[in-house]
């Protein structure tokens, strides 16, 4: 492997900060699951929102490799490494289930026995069992992770494989891969979505929530890989290839997943809200009032209207660090549209401003768990590989621009601080 | 326009394996080719035989129309329960179409994919005449089309307003504003080959029409750099747009609360049904075309492939959407749910279900072959195939849910009556007869646009 | 908008005149794909196949679409059997006497009803006091006499209403105009106006009598 | 090519893409105005009738109340045209021999209707119901104005939808005493709008949404 | 074509056959001090505009401008509309009902964004001008074919009708002719 076009020696720095950060913060809620009242609903709610922040980071990952492979472009070669570490996080993900299994009867109203479930729903609950039931349950989710493992382990493969050789042929191989993959990717998430957050309330159905879900992993994979081709740009080997274009495109996609989620967002709101079915506008009602509503609130301004409203000027696009930052806005605003979502349903209520902190406290620290472990990881990953793929057809091309860019007046990177022995 | 001369590479043309033009074509040649199809050229004979047979089709329109308006539209087949049927498919269907040309023109300029070039213009006009086509049916279908205006606000004699909070009234927002701005994107393209056309044009009529139509365009720097400004913008207005429109015309199903209409994934899927729908339809058109008027330096191979591959992906989305509906039906719980699912498979119109399975879920899936692709000739008996399966597929949504709804004792059936299917054909007529008026008068490929993605159009680095 | 059509039809029609036959039909063919705009002049929601009261009709003899009920009907639960409450007479045929007693209660409402009626119906000839100096009258028709006068200040109650339903002399009957009740409300009315303009001074009550005495002394 | 087009052409270019807003909105001014002109509603347009009947002379001059000839206005739809016979109970001997009269005399002779040209026509799909609103407070002049002064009958309303709801609206504005209904002489007091309002309570008139909801009119 | 004035020179035209040659001609015709300066080009380059000092335009301001402008006009259309003109009580939905204003607002955004960008557009290019003086050229009409032309108005301050031509000449041009108004 040619070292200079390995990773920042930072990295493994952050690998190990990011790692200690992420025990302590899960060791604080496992404490704290056990001390407080309801404290184990509260972990397991929370924990569930982190489990499906971060999947989603990896899994939106994987959808966007695939992409790239299919439709090609130097925004995606550019962060292809990127992608691939990330994607190779999945098996952590896979152990990571764990706890919601544990918490799969707290968590599940249908996976508590039929009697104890109030008359109401019972009648609705017994209709889905032949889905919704634990083996079937745990069956569906050993298939998805098998799914996307592999998908992730053959893109991989192929990928290092190409670097070693540089076979052309690899590139069609994955292209044939991707297409495929990326119709078992939408099967999956969507079953996914389904049984992790949409059978919480299993009264509630919404066709559209599955690509909600995808949409949602996707932009976070996107915001995530900005953020770190935005730290990683000012240092070799990236510095000098990624060019302001790059950010440009990936700040265009960035904002096409923001219209994106926000459209399945309104479509299912908009749909709901206005057929007032007994069956479906509950899920919204709940999310509408006791505060709820401020969270919502807060999803409309910053999860699209000012990411939208910056995202449309060129400047702030080019600009890597300002895109960086509004990528991590949409982190976190992923973070709270998933809270929206899980936190109404483990209905811990009570105790004015203190019960305010005490009962959500965790859902700040499992996402930062859960996160810390999975940063580390990813780390560990991102050292593990070239960070550009040397050897696809389009890099030369990619290298060619970048000379020329440098030689010509194509601006320098903006934003970035390029140290002055380069 | 495409080609930025800043950004001297082009990401997507990484992957390109054939040629977007043919090799050997200059500045004079390519504008020589595509405006003699409008000014020199002799109108060829198949021109007329289509001309006339459209226009023969386009007359049974215009008697089925005047039928209509003077007995009502009692003269169709639809009735309670079935109040919606012939009218609103076509309807959906012809907009759905629409909708392949304002993609091209706008998404793929946006993404900078220099194939769109050659194909834009023609699939804009599609676009045009099939949204005028649909915009014919609900006007029909208020029964007094004559009193339409009565749809817009505007200070009236009765003292009343349209009801906005009805998704019929954002169907004629969406609607009208999609037919106004396809137009301006289309004029706005067409001003500086108008000008080329008046530049090249014989006889003093055309010259003056042209001239006209041209706004008296030289072709002046400065315009350049306002009109690419110009063009973009339209083209990020436009993207949003196009999706909005059969999103909005999907709310005019999902805001009811019949089964098989209220469905929350109901925008997404009649967007993606409605790009399928239009791509198909474009690669219907442009296979016979390129070949009538020998454009197959112009829209190569790789313009059919790629359209068949953005055909299979919409195509899969469409699959999804049916699959996704189908499940939630059962996971729902809901009796009424239920049995819409059990009724597309099983009730009296089940055949009609299962073919729009083949059609729209199963035969395009031969192209993820190669070799499928490779063929024009499959290519467009797939996308025949596709259109059949979207009219199919409307037929499904909205006879089918309504003829069986919650109350069995008003159950019915449906059968479309002759005017129905005049009518319905007779848009089809309408539809090629302006599309052949197009073709004669107008360039049918954007000639700027094709000069930009010459070879000899790229600007030498200056030697240092 | 049926002038534009008989204008555009005239128009076509001279197109088609034998005269310029060699282009006559060409035009029509060009014509046809607008003729459907003809089918726009129709405006039969405002006036729809179905009659309005009072409207024309061609289909009966005295072109009335307005139907009146068969001579004799009689509407349900309205049999007249009160024959004194509807003829103002006891009993029917040549031997039926005038009553002489209100068929309905008297209270000042029906009394107010009356006097509105009155002035609606009958002051255009007898004026609003009775006296049978109104409009009409001054305008020339026979003048009624003075409904205060001797013979009908003794006149039974049935008499009034006998005269407004049937007619006498020369006022015709009111029968379509004012209903049975209202007759009898009008003669309430009349009593009462009688009474008004005949009344001893000592069976006024004290205060209208004061103020009449201090108008006298004026 | 030289130039194909004089160089007034730029200036005629402008002004007519400029123009075509002003004239698009001007126009639409014009059809709207035109929409509620006289000339398009017939208001203030005296019809010929078959007998020159005056509403100037029998109710301005005479004093014959409404209810004389229009017998049902306060109890059907409708407001009822006289029958012959009620012309006949005055003209039987006045204007006996008025040829003038011919036509009255001729219809009472021969049993045949007066052809009455109607002079308020409302669309078919319109229900409305004299009754209700004599009943409920809205005098005869309110809509049909000064028919006092009309030598020959004209209407002076609309008749369009808006000018039904704008009293549907606000009807306070109009109402009127039980005893004013028929007076043509009625003017709305200084405080007609608390006036109004306690005649609209003890006339139990229904709110606005009821008095604007379609199906008040049209059934 | 009849003109009543007297014809006066309007400018320099020089002829070119490659699109590099013009963009060079540009560039070096502005480093010399021309300042009223325009080249015309079958079809766009952006080069071309920034060598004749011409590369900002205020076109998505107005645009941005008009779309904020029409998206509120439509949304208080429907608001008024609903709230104070004509307020109905449509299956119980309330007056304002804002979810179900956003479709209309969306296409009413869209609708006066997309006007805004085409007239603007054509405003600030001075369109429709169907005469023009270098349409007096009859070779200009390559100008919407293969042809560039570079031209040099009369007006500008270092116009100077030998030595423009001379200079205009030393860009290496397939000809220069005069242009008059």
């Amino acid at each position: 492997m040619d070292a200079s076009h390995t990773t920042p020696v930072e990295t493994s720095r952050f690998q190990m900060r990011a790692l200690i950060v992420g025990i302590i913060c899960i060791l604080l809620c496992v404490v704290g699951a056990f001390l407080i009242t309801d404290g184990l609903r509260q972990f397991f709610h929370a924990y569930l929102m982190g489990y499906v922040f971060w999947t989603g980071v990896s899994v939106g990952s994987l959808a966007i490799l695939m992409l790239h492979h299919l439709s090609g472009g130097g925004w995606g070669l550019v962060i292809r490494r990127i992608l691939e570490a990330a994607t190779r996080v999945i098996p952590l993900m896979f152990v990571l289930f764990l706890p919601v299994f544990f918490g799969i009867r707290t968590l599940y109203e249908w996976a508590r026995p039929l009697e104890t479930i109030p008359e109401g729903h019972r009648e609705v609950i017994a209709h889905k069992t032949p889905y919704l039931n634990i083996p079937f349950f745990m069956g569906r989710f050993v298939f998805y992770f098998v799914v996307w493992g592999l998908l992730m382990f053959f893109l991989n493969k192929w990928s290092l494989e190409q670097d070693r050789t540089a076979e052309p042929g690899l590139r069609k191989t994955m292209q044939g891969l991707s297409g495929p993959g990326l119709v078992l990717f939408g099967l999956t998430v969507t079953f996914a979505a389904t049984d992790w957050v949409m059978s919480l309330e299993p009264e509630w159905f919404s066709t559209i929530f599955g690509l909600l879900i995808m949409a949602g992993w996707g932009l976070s994979a996107f915001a995530f890989v900005i953020i770190v081709a935005s730290r990683l740009a000012n240092r070799p080997p990236l510095a000098g290839v990624i060019a302001p274009l790059h950010f440009h495109d990936l700040g265009k996609l960035l904002l096409a997943f923001v219209m994106i989620w926000a459209y399945f967002g309104f479509s299912q709101f908009l749909l709901i809200w206005y057929g007032n079915l007994p069956e479906e506008i509950p899920w919204y009602l709940e999310r509408m009032r006791s505060g709820w509503q401020y969270v919502g609130l807060i999803l409309v301004l910053f999860h699209f209207a000012v990411p939208f409203f910056l995202l449309l000027s060129r400047n702030l696009k080019r600009h890597a660090r300002t895109l960086a930052i509004i990528a991590g806005l949409l982190m976190v605003m992923r973070l709270v549209d998933l809270f929206w979502m899980i936190a109404p349903v483990a209905e811990v209520h009570g105790g004015g401003a203190l019960g305010l902190v005490l009962n959500y406290w965790m859902y700040l620290l499992a996402p930062v768990g859960i996160g810390g472990l999975w940063l580390s990881y990813f780390a560990h990953q991102l050292r593990q590989r070239a960070l550009l793929p040397i050897n696809d057809k389009g890099m030369e091309n990619l290298l060619e621009q970048a000379a020329a860019a440098r030689h010509h007046h194509e601006p320098e990177l903006q934003g970035i601080d390029r140290p002055e022995h380069i | 326009m495409s080609q930025r001369v800043d950004e001297p590479h082009d990401d997507m043309r990484m992957h390109i394996t054939a040629p977007v033009i043919e090799p050997g074509y200059d500045f004079g040649t390519v504008t020589d080719k595509i405006s003699a199809i409008v000014l020199r050229r002799r109108t060829p004979p198949g021109w007329f035989f289509g001309f006339s047979i459209s226009f023969i089709i386009t007359m049974i329109l215009m008697v089925t129309i005047t039928h209509l308006v003077l007995t009502g539209i009692g003269i169709w087949g639809n009735n309670q329960p079935v109040g919606w049927s012939f009218d609103i498919i076509n309807f959906v269907w012809w907009i759905g179409i629409g909708h392949a040309g304002t993609l091209i023109s706008a998404i793929l300029l946006l993404f900078r994919q220099t194939w769109r070039t050659s194909i834009n213009r023609f699939a804009e006009a599609m676009t045009l005449f099939a949204v005028a086509c649909a915009g014919l049916f609900p006007l029909l279908h208020t029964g007094r089309p004559w009193l339409a205006y009565w749809l817009f606000p505007y200070p009236n004699t009765m003292g009343i307003q349209p009801q906005f909070r009805s998704p019929l009234m954002w169907d004629v927002f969406a609607v009208s504003t999609y037919g106004t701005v396809s137009a301006l994107f289309w004029f706005i393209g067409l001003i500086p080959d108008f000008a080329t056309l008046r530049d090249r044009a014989k006889s003093r009529f055309f010259q003056v029409v042209y001239g006209m139509l041209s706004l008296g365009w030289r072709g002046s720097a400065r315009h350049w750099f306002r009109y690419e400004t110009t063009y973009l913008l339209l083209a990020g207005l436009a993207t949003p747009l196009v999706l909005s429109v059969h999103t909005i015309v999907s709310f005019d199903f999902a805001v009811s609360v019949i089964p098989g209409w209220h469905a929350t994934i109901f925008p997404p899927y009649f967007v993606a049904g409605a790009i399928y729908a239009g791509f198909a339809m474009v690669l219907l058109l442009t296979i016979p075309i390129r070949k009538l008027y020998g454009l197959e330096d112009f829209i190569t191979g790789r313009h059919i492939r790629n359209m068949a591959k953005i055909m299979l992906a919409t195509g899969l989305l469409v699959a999804y959407s049916y699959m996704v509906e189908t499940f939630t039906a059962w996971y729902s719980g809901n009796a009424y749910e239920e049995y819409m699912i059990f009724n597309r498979f099983k009730g009296p119109y089940m055949w009609l279900y299962w073919l729009l399975i083949f059609c729209n879920a199963v035969a395009p899936q031969v192209l993820w072959f190669r070799r499928v692709r490779h063929s024009n000739v499959a290519i467009w008996i797939v996308s025949i195939i596709v259109s059949v399966g979207m009219w199919l597929e409307r037929f499904i949504i909205i006879p089918v849910s309504l003829h069986r709804d919650f109350l069995p004792s008003s159950w019915g059936m449906y059968a479309p009556t002759l005017w129905d299917w005049t009518m319905f054909i007779g848009t089809i007529g309408m539809f090629f007869l302006l599309l052949l008026l197009f073709i004669r008068f107008l360039p049918m490929i954007s000639i700027f646009e094709m000069r930009t993605i010459l070879p000899q159009a790229e600007i030498r680095e200056e030697e240092a | 908008m049926l002038r534009l059509k008989e204008k555009v039809e005239r128009q076509t029609a001279k197109m088609a005149a034998p005269g310029r036959a060699s282009t006559g039909p060409l035009v029509l063919v060009f014509l046809l794909p607008f003729a459907f705009l003809l089918s726009g002049c129709r405006q039969d929601m405002q006036d729809q196949p179905r009659y309005e009261a009072y409207e024309r009709s061609e289909f009966f003899d005295n072109r009335m679409a307005s139907r009146p009920p068969v001579e004799g009907t009689v509407a349900r639960g309205s049999l007249r059997e009160n024959a004194a409450l509807y003829t103002g007479k006891t009993g029917t045929g040549p031997q039926a006497q005038l009553v002489d007693t209100m068929p309905i209660e008297v209270n000042e409402q029906i009394i107010r009803r009356g006097q509105e009626r009155f002035n609606a119906y009958c002051a255009v000839c007898h004026g609003m006091t009775g006296k049978g100096d109104g409009m009409v009258v001054r305008r020339g028709f026979r003048a009624p006499p003075p409904l205060t006068n001797d013979r009908l200040m003794e006149a039974p109650v049935g008499h009034f209403f006998d005269v407004m339903t049937n007619g006498f002399g020369a006022m015709p009957d009111y029968a379509a105009q004012v209903s049975p009740e209202d007759r009898w409300a009008i003669v309430a009315y009349i009593r009462a106006l009688q009474l008004s303009q005949r009344a001893p001074i000592a069976e006024l009550p004290p205060d209208a009598r004061q103020k009449l005495e201090a108008g006298g002394q004026k | 090519m030289p130039q194909i087009f004089h160089q007034s052409t730029n200036t005629i270019a402008k002004v007519s893409i400029f123009g075509a807003v002003f004239i698009g909105a001007a126009l639409l001014f014009v059809i709207a105005e035109f929409n509620r002109s006289s000339y398009y509603t017939q208001a203030f347009v005296a019809r010929p009738q078959p007998v020159q009947f005056s509403h100037k002379h029998h109710v301005g001059d005479d004093g014959i109340d409404c209810r004389y000839c229009h017998t049902t206005v306060e109890t059907s739809a409708s407001a009822g045209m006289p029958s012959t016979k009620t012309c006949m109970n005055c003209h039987s001997q006045i204007w006996a021999n008025s040829p003038y009269l011919e036509p009255v005399r001729a219809s009472f002779r021969d049993e045949k209707p007066i052809g009455w040209v109607r002079v308020h026509d409302l669309p078919d799909f319109v229900y409305f119901n004299h009754s209700i609103h004599v009943n409920k407070g809205v005098g005869c002049s309110t809509c049909h104005g000064a028919v006092d002064n009309m030598p020959l009958m004209y209407q002076v309303a609309s008749l369009q939808m808006e000018w039904c709801l704008q009293c549907h609206r606000n009807p306070e504005a109009v109402l009127r005493p039980k005893d004013q209904i028929f007076n043509m002489q009625w003017q709305a007091p200084a405080n007609q709008k608390e006036v109004g309002a306690q005649l609209a309570k003890s006339y139990n008139i229904r709110s606005t949404a009821v008095l604007t909801s379609c199906s008040t009119c049209h059934r | 074509m009849k003109r009543s004035k007297i014809p006066q020179l309007y400018g320099l035209m020089a002829e070119f056959e490659d699109p590099t040659d013009v963009v060079t001609a540009a560039r070096r015709t502005y480093e010399e001090g021309y300042r009223r300066i325009n080249a015309y080009s079958p079809y766009p380059i952006e080069e071309l505009s920034e060598a004749i000092g011409f590369h900002r335009t205020i076109l998505p301001l107005i645009v941005l401008i008009g779309g904020i402008l029409g998206g509120l006009a439509g949304y208080f259309l429907q608001f008024y509309v609903h709230v104070f003109d004509y307020p109905l009580n449509i299956g119980g939905k309330p007056l304002h009902s804002w979810p179900a204003f956003i479709p209309i607002t969306f296409e009413c955004t869209i609708l006066a964004a997309a006007f805004s960008a085409v007239f603007g557009m054509l405003a600030l290019n001075k369109l429709p001008q169907p005469y023009h003086p270098v349409f007096n050229n009859p070779r200009f009409a390559l100008a919407t074919r293969d042809r560039f032309f570079l031209v040099i108005e009369a007006r500008d301050p270092k116009f100077n009708h030998e030595e423009t031509t001379r200079f205009l000449q030393s860009l290496g041009p397939y000809e220069v002719i005069d242009v008059e108004t």
